[in-house]
């Protein structure tokens, strides 16, 4: 009965608690995941702030809720291409795209990725980590099934020699897929600022300028290093390190004029779990205004200040600059409070780059026939009384696809569940 | 205790090239990078920007601090607002000139624009050099539109004050 | 005693380096598979993961286990995951029992490896000795009514009412008020779009009018507050007369309260042109000003941020008198005020600069602040600001400003500019106090007859402050607003249609499960003395023809009633006395 | 390729063997420069830092007697190039500024209408010559003459205008490079030579110029080559003047890049043009002057 289907596009957080309160309302949900597995942006994280909760520990219950779900149909490595009709009569076509490998029969076990040959950098950790041509983005993935990256696959065939479930085909073919259902949500997230458009910051030439991200693979357990926060050029254990905010956020010249919210939050986090792990290490923020707000936050910087000893500096550095031989990178900049130009060395510099809508959402508002606001992210179609519908009946939108209206990650959750009540508000009324 | 003149900063922005000032998030990207700021903290662009939007008209107008600049623009590339600071000098500069406040470089440069068409002139040894090498007088042609635009845009009054 | 030999799987977890980076985890395991009755032990990379969980399943399935332990992290998060996995093995979920390796061994014995592997060892053998005392247990089910009672009409109230309505429940919808509208009443206008409020009150109260399916019940406030999820009983206070109402859910809208300054702070009641943002919001909308005013001068975080002496970094201070500065700091004792920051009065203070502006376009305003913390694409409204000519100030919030009188009734503040070191005397006509948000007093009274708990900062607390923002400790009751915490006008709608959303869900089920870790009354040896029901917090005991009873569903299994019965009458499913006395006995024997 | 030559003031005063170099090596890549009759000042920095419509009227006045010979205009000094490209600009992009100048220019006769591009010396080779040429033009390479190029302020920024024009100093590298030296990266290389301070506050003109020659001398380059002609000013004469207040001697050689341009050409400089570098550079050339 399509009246009671939704699809949901996006298996972030947002997704997620979209899908899971829909599917306990009865309402069938097909979850459609570009990527491998669901669990979005939220799945790279290491800690969560201010609870400091490890990111994966309190997603994966919900993943797997989500995926052994009876209600949610999960649609992985998919895309949508086309939705015709409107609010309760949506037909929407989906590319299942080939992951060589059948998710019914593939255990996960990795013995195919054992013996596949070809290794090339991860995304999944930032380029940081590697991973073979057939790989699981992450131990807790979920759907729990391999997938084959053609484009850099040789076609050795080993992975198929090895697999003992026979699991491998990789003649397999793109389908598309239709699906009829009453409406649509909409949760695809965000992408990170290129960093490398700011040149005096150097990233992407300097190796031991990293951008949030990136660190938060760094420190993760399940990361390429294991956890240990390591320096990407000689491997050391850095001593001395920056955290640089307002990387592209609060810039004009790059049409990102607003706040990414999470940032100052986050560098905070990320300071007081380096003291953690190794208190003699300097820490210092680079910030503009200390945007700790809400409850908990303020409480939260004045112990990373007093207990944890992390230095706040009240300035935005003007460039960096770095010593070829030993890769430590001097910063420039001004402590605008004692009002003095200074430079210090660093052997690890963290810059927090602004949140852009994820690769290819500009396109799926148009094949939605959503409207975007001025910074390519889904508009609202009201702002204060309307927030997670789009300009399009029927059609909602929840997590960071709203851009800065979304703040972290209570917010997408709660975003999540608004969608939810929306869809049970025009589809009860329908039925 | 310094007293505030109000109106200072909109006076600013709405000097030409002043608008920048408004923008200002007073973030230090600017003078971390001023050749001449962190040479000596004397000069620091973006305090000056703080004192205009404070309204410390007296401490700047009639001292040395909008003459420290270079033009160079490091700052204006790096500001992540459109503060232009680079420009918000210029402005401060053209009204501190309107308050009697120029340097006798800047000045000597002025007065020899309106009388040869030039800032810099050769002298004769160089001039005599010319000539000798056929590359021919440096010609004044142009001085009386010179004379006419600078008596239109009022500063030929700066020029023949002193 | 269940009748077959109890036969417990044991599967011990390396969470990556979590663990397996401190605890020697094959030692674990081997020494896992001498402890009595344990038929099977493995280990597994992340346990968590959907490779861990199938395991689980087909080792209940081929060794035939009867009990399951997980050793790995903190069941707070997990436990509900492995439990679900037991159950789809077809293993009673309550056969199964956690052992916290992580929290209470890994992280925190980092740094002496054997002995946090011979700590996780104990811990396996006490969680062993207690799995063959488990025994299945039913969960009670309760059905749902699809009514819901919000309390508070507000906008958060009345959005999660409306959007209830809508998903087909009928509402209760009170307000302690004579009228809707709550907080915005008393706003002119709404940031980021400078929304007259009206044009968002009046047709969120219209529809809760024109709704067949609200309720609305003005001046009224709950008296009192019975039962549980699906079947609570609720005695409201009318202006009439005490009124019973059975709900199936509780959205708690109560909102928040502005903090208003003690007398004497910054001059307020003391100056005439001391106000609050509220109050000057009213005068703009109410037109009340009569002559323009030249300046005004903002202080952010009146109230807010306070608690501790901000430790700033005072060794880079500008080169001004540092001394007499120093001192004034000293002096500045500990302000009485709220530790958070409460993120709405920075965007509140700008949206009044520029109503000011708006008005009185000569007039000049200046904000004094510690941080401006305008967050998400609310920077464009800062910058609009600023275009607007409002002077933003950040001052050296360790020295308060000092704000006096000039004989001809002007005000003057006294503050330092931090980021030019300039002592600046500003004489102005107003100084405004942005001050924070903060819980109603009421809202304690709420959380006791509610049985919410409260946050430090006297805020009613959420279940989990990342993944369940609206959900309480109390199943089938939901936070929406202000009440769990400041909010601006989008979050607000946003956290009360959540909160629609996840009671809507509830109630949309009309069955529910609840935990079987209840009390149990022995009758032959219970003699009615009461103790218990005094004792219990929830309720949940009474005593009928001096037998006492539990109320399965009230009960939350603190186990107090069972300490208590001098009979020792009351024993709780799942933590009997054997059970955890088992556990006791395993942690001292010693290790063989 | 016909451009209106615009000499600027600094150069014919005190640095003819800028101008001579110009003369001479251009026409080699079938450059033909026109004078400009009756032109006047660019309305540098201190000008500008007087009047703002003084400004735009002087440089657009210039402009339009480009735009009566029909030709792109050629600056050599940065400071001509950036008055009148900024302005060019504004002019073009600004219509109310445009008739703002109009107004102005009005009382001369002459209207500004943004028919021509603005130029500099290493637009002109790099651009419309092209590497290709220039390389083929060469006959005594230099063979690997460690050389620190200094671009000069307002050849590269503001970024802004320039941005978009995809300026910035690595064209003046590959134009070194072609001559057969060796551009080499040195620390700072974007900053200002100090120049605009000369006459206003020259002790902070001279600290600025000898940063600028510490950080060349660190990176151990042999010469120094320089576009601006302040730039050659502040890094020539400026190390007198920083060996006399400062005491430190950097006898670093610096050249005009076309004076490296015409050696590499196998044209020889003469007894005057040598002797007009206050750093010697007879030893450092030898064989090609």
């Amino acid at each position: 009965m399509t009246g009671k289907a939704v699809m949901v596009i996006g298996g972030g957080i947002a997704g997620i608690q979209s899908s899971l309160d829909l599917a306990n309302r009865g309402y069938q949900v097909y979850l459609v995941e570009r990527s491998p597995s669901i669990g979005g942006r939220m799945a790279q994280l290491d800690k969560t702030f201010p609870t400091m909760d490890c990111s994966m520990c309190i997603l994966a219950p919900k993943m797997i809720d989500c995926s052994h779900h009876h209600n949610v149909k999960t649609l992985s490595y998919s895309e949508v291409k086309s939705v015709k009709g409107t609010a309760g009569n949506f037909v929407v076509t989906v590319l299942r795209k080939p992951r060589f490998v059948d998710e019914t029969k593939c255990t996960g076990c990795g013995v195919c990725a054992e013996h596949c040959p070809v290794e090339v950098p991860n995304e999944f950790d930032e380029q940081l980590g590697t991973r073979k041509a057939i790989y699981m983005p992450f131990p807790q993935a979920v759907p729990r099934a391999m997938t084959v990256d053609k484009n850099n696959c040789i076609e050795c065939g080993l992975c198929l020699k090895m697999c003992q479930a026979g699991a491998v085909d990789l003649k397999q073919q793109p389908r598309e897929e239709e699906y009829n259902v009453g409406a649509i949500v909409v949760a695809t997230g965000f992408d990170v600022f290129d960093a490398s458009q700011i040149p005096t910051y150097g990233y992407g030439r300097y190796k031991n300028v990293v951008t949030s991200l990136e660190l938060e693979r760094l420190l993760c357990a399940s990361g390429p290093t294991g956890g240990h926060l390591i320096r990407p050029s000689d491997g050391k254990i850095p001593r001395q390190i920056a955290f640089i905010q307002c990387v592209g956020s609060r810039d004009r010249r790059f049409g990102t004029t607003y706040c990414s919210s999470i940032c100052c939050k986050y560098s905070v986090k990320d300071a007081v779990l380096i003291k953690e792990h190794e208190p003699s290490t300097a820490v210092n923020i680079f910030y503009i205004d200390m945007r700790a707000f809400g409850r908990g936050f303020q409480e939260f910087v004045n112990r990373a200040k007093s207990e944890y000893g992390v230095r706040f500096v009240r300035s935005s550095p003007g460039e960096i600059l770095e010593d070829p031989a030993s890769k430590n990178l001097r910063i420039w900049y001004e402590d605008t409070v004692a009002g003095r130009i200074e430079n210090g060395e660093f052997d690890l510099v963290v810059l927090c780059p602004a949140l852009i809508p994820s690769k290819g959402a500009r396109e799926l508002a148009k094949v939605l026939g959503a409207e975007i606001d001025n910074y390519g992210f889904f508009k609202a179609s009201d702002i204060l009384t309307s927030p997670v519908d789009t300009t399009v009946p029927g059609i909602f939108v929840c997590g960071y696809a709203l851009g800065p209206k979304t703040g972290d990650i209570p917010d997408s959750i709660m975003q999540g569940s608004a969608t939810a009540a929306r869809v049970a508000e025009i589809l009860e009324r329908s039925v | 205790m310094s007293e505030l003149d109000l109106n200072f900063m909109g006076e600013v922005a709405d000097t030409p090239r002043g608008n920048g000032i408004l923008l200002c998030i007073q973030c230090g990207r600017c003078s971390s990078g001023c050749p001449v700021a962190r040479l000596t903290n004397e000069h620091n662009p973006r305090r000056l920007m703080e004192m205009v939007i404070l309204g410390l008209k007296k401490e700047i107008l009639p001292t040395e601090l909008p003459w420290y600049c270079l033009s160079c623009f490091t700052c204006l590339d790096r500001c992540p607002q459109g503060g232009d600071v680079g420009d918000v000098m210029f402005a401060i500069r053209n009204l501190a000139v309107k308050n009697g406040n120029i340097p006798a470089g800047v000045f000597g440069q002025a007065k020899a624009l309106y009388e040869t068409t030039r800032v810099i002139n050769p002298v004769r040894s160089a001039l005599e050099k010319r000539e000798s090498m056929g590359l021919g007088k440096l010609d004044n042609e142009g001085l009386t539109d010179v004379q006419k635009i600078l008596k239109k845009t009022g500063m030929e009054k700066i020029v023949a004050s002193k | 005693m269940t009748e077959e030999e109890p036969k417990v799987g044991v599967f011990i977890c390396h969470c990556g380096v979590n663990i397996g980076g401190v605890v020697n985890v094959p030692e674990v395991v081997k020494y896992a598979k001498t402890l009595p009755n344990v038929a099977y032990a493995e280990a597994n990379i992340y346990t968590c993961s959907e490779a861990g969980l199938a395991s689980i399943k087909e080792n209940i399935k081929k060794q035939g286990l009867n009990r399951v332990i997980v050793a790995s992290c903190t069941p707070r998060t997990h436990e509900p995951l492995f439990r679900s996995t037991c159950r789809e093995a077809g293993l009673n979920h309550y056969l199964f029992e956690m052992a916290n390796i992580r929290e209470q061994c890994s992280w925190v014995h980092k740094h002496q490896m054997e002995r946090a592997t011979e700590k996780a060892k104990d811990l396996v053998r006490m969680a062993v000795a207690r799995a063959t005392w488990l025994e299945p247990q039913e969960e009670p089910e309760l059905d749902i009514k699809d009514t819901s009672l919000v309390i508070g009409g507000g906008i958060a109230g009345m959005t999660a009412a409306l959007s209830l309505a809508n998903q087909g429940f009928k509402v209760y919808l009170i307000e302690k008020e004579p009228e809707l509208g709550g907080n915005l009443r008393n706003l002119s206008r709404l940031y980021p779009t400078m929304q007259e409020t009206h044009e968002i009150l009046d047709p969120a109260i219209n529809a809760i009018k024109s709704s067949d399916k609200i309720e609305t019940m003005l001046s009224t406030t709950v008296a009192d507050a019975k039962g549980y999820v699906g079947n609570f009983k609720v005695t409201l206070a009318t202006p009439q007369d005490k009124k019973d109402i059975e709900v199936g859910t509780i959205v708690v809208a109560c909102g928040a309260a502005n903090y208003t300054p003690p007398k004497g702070l910054y001059q307020y009641g003391v100056f005439q042109g001391v106000l609050t943002q509220m109050q000057l919001d009213e005068m703009l909308k109410h037109g009340k000003v009569d002559k323009a005013p030249e300046r005004v001068v903002m202080i952010q975080c009146v109230g807010a941020r306070k608690g501790e002496i901000r430790a700033m970094d005072l060794a880079g201070f500008p080169k001004s008198d540092t001394a007499r500065l120093l001192s004034k700091i000293l002096k500045a004792k500990k302000e009485e005020g709220w530790p958070y920051c409460s993120k709405i009065c920075c965007m509140n203070a700008i949206k009044n600069a520029l109503l000011v502006k708006e008005k009185f376009p000569k007039t000049d305003v200046m904000i004094l602040y510690g941080d401006v913390r305008v967050y998400k694409e609310y920077e464009d409204f800062y910058s609009q600001a600023r275009e607007a000519q409002v002077k933003f100030v950040k001052h050296i919030e360790e020295v308060p400003p000092e704000i006096t009188q000039t004989p001809d009734g002007k005000l003057a503040v006294m503050a330092y500019d931090a980021l030019s070191g300039q002592e600046i005397n500003l004489p102005c006509d107003w100084v405004i106090l942005s001050t924070p948000m903060i819980p109603h007093k009421e809202e304690v009274l709420l959380a006791r007859m509610l049985k919410i708990p409260i946050s430090s900062d006297g805020f009613l607390m959420e279940a989990h402050v990342k993944l369940r923002p609206v959900d309480t400790q109390t199943d089938g009751i939901f936070l929406a607003g202000a009440a769990s915490g400041p909010k601006d006008v989008p979050e607000t709608i946003v956290s009360a249609k959540a909160a629609a959303a996840r009671a809507g869900t509830l109630m949309a089920n009309k069955k529910m499960r609840t935990e079987a870790l209840t009390s149990v009354v022995d009758e032959e040896q219970c003699i009615g003395c009461g103790l218990c029901e005094e004792i219990c917090v929830y309720g949940a005991h009474y005593v009928e023809e001096n037998v006492s009873h539990t109320i399965a569903a009230l009960c939350r299994g603190c186990g107090a009633c069972a300490a208590e019965c001098p009979r020792r009458a009351i024993s709780m499913q799942h933590y009997s006395d054997e059970q955890i006395l088992s556990q006791v006995k395993a942690a001292l024997t010693e290790e063989s | 390729m016909k451009y209106a030559f615009f000499l600027g003031c600094l150069i014919p005063a005190r640095e003819l063997s800028y101008e001579v170099s110009v003369r001479k090596a251009l026409p080699e890549f079938g450059v033909e420069l026109m004078d400009m009759k009756g032109a006047n000042c660019c309305a540098p920095f201190s000008i500008q830092s007087v009047d703002y419509d003084s400004w735009l009227a002087l440089s657009a006045r210039d402009l339009c007697i480009a735009e009566e010979m029909g030709m792109d205009i050629m600056t050599l000094c940065n400071d001509c190039y950036e008055s009148l490209l900024m302005v060019n600009t504004l002019l073009k992009r600004k219509p109310e500024l445009k008739d703002r100048t109009n107004a102005i220019l009005s009382t001369v006769g002459k209207e500004f209408k943004g028919k021509i591009e603005v130029k500099n010396l290493v637009d002109v080779l790099y651009g419309d010559v092209g590497i290709a040429k220039v390389k083929n033009a060469i006959k005594e390479p230099f063979n690997g003459l460690k050389v620190g190029a200094q671009p000069g302020c307002h050849l590269t920024k503001p970024k802004r205008i320039h941005f978009e024009l995809l300026r910035g100093f690595n064209e003046l590298d590959s134009l070194v490079q072609a001559t057969g030296a060796e551009s080499i990266p040195y620390e700072r290389k974007e900053m200002c030579c100090g120049g605009p301070l000369r006459d206003i506050n020259d002790d902070l003109s001279r600290k600025v110029s000898r940063e600028k020659l510490r950080a060349l001398k660190d990176a151990e380059v042999q010469a120094v080559t320089t576009v601006c002609p302040f730039c050659f000013l502040q890094l020539d004469l400026g190390q007198l003047e920083v060996k006399r207040h400062f005491n430190e001697e950097y006898n670093l050689p610096v050249v005009h890049f076309i004076e490296l341009l015409r050696m590499s050409m196998g044209m020889k400089l003469e007894d005057w043009e040598i002797k007009s570098h206050r750093i010697p550079i007879t030893d450092l050339f030898k064989g090609r002057l």
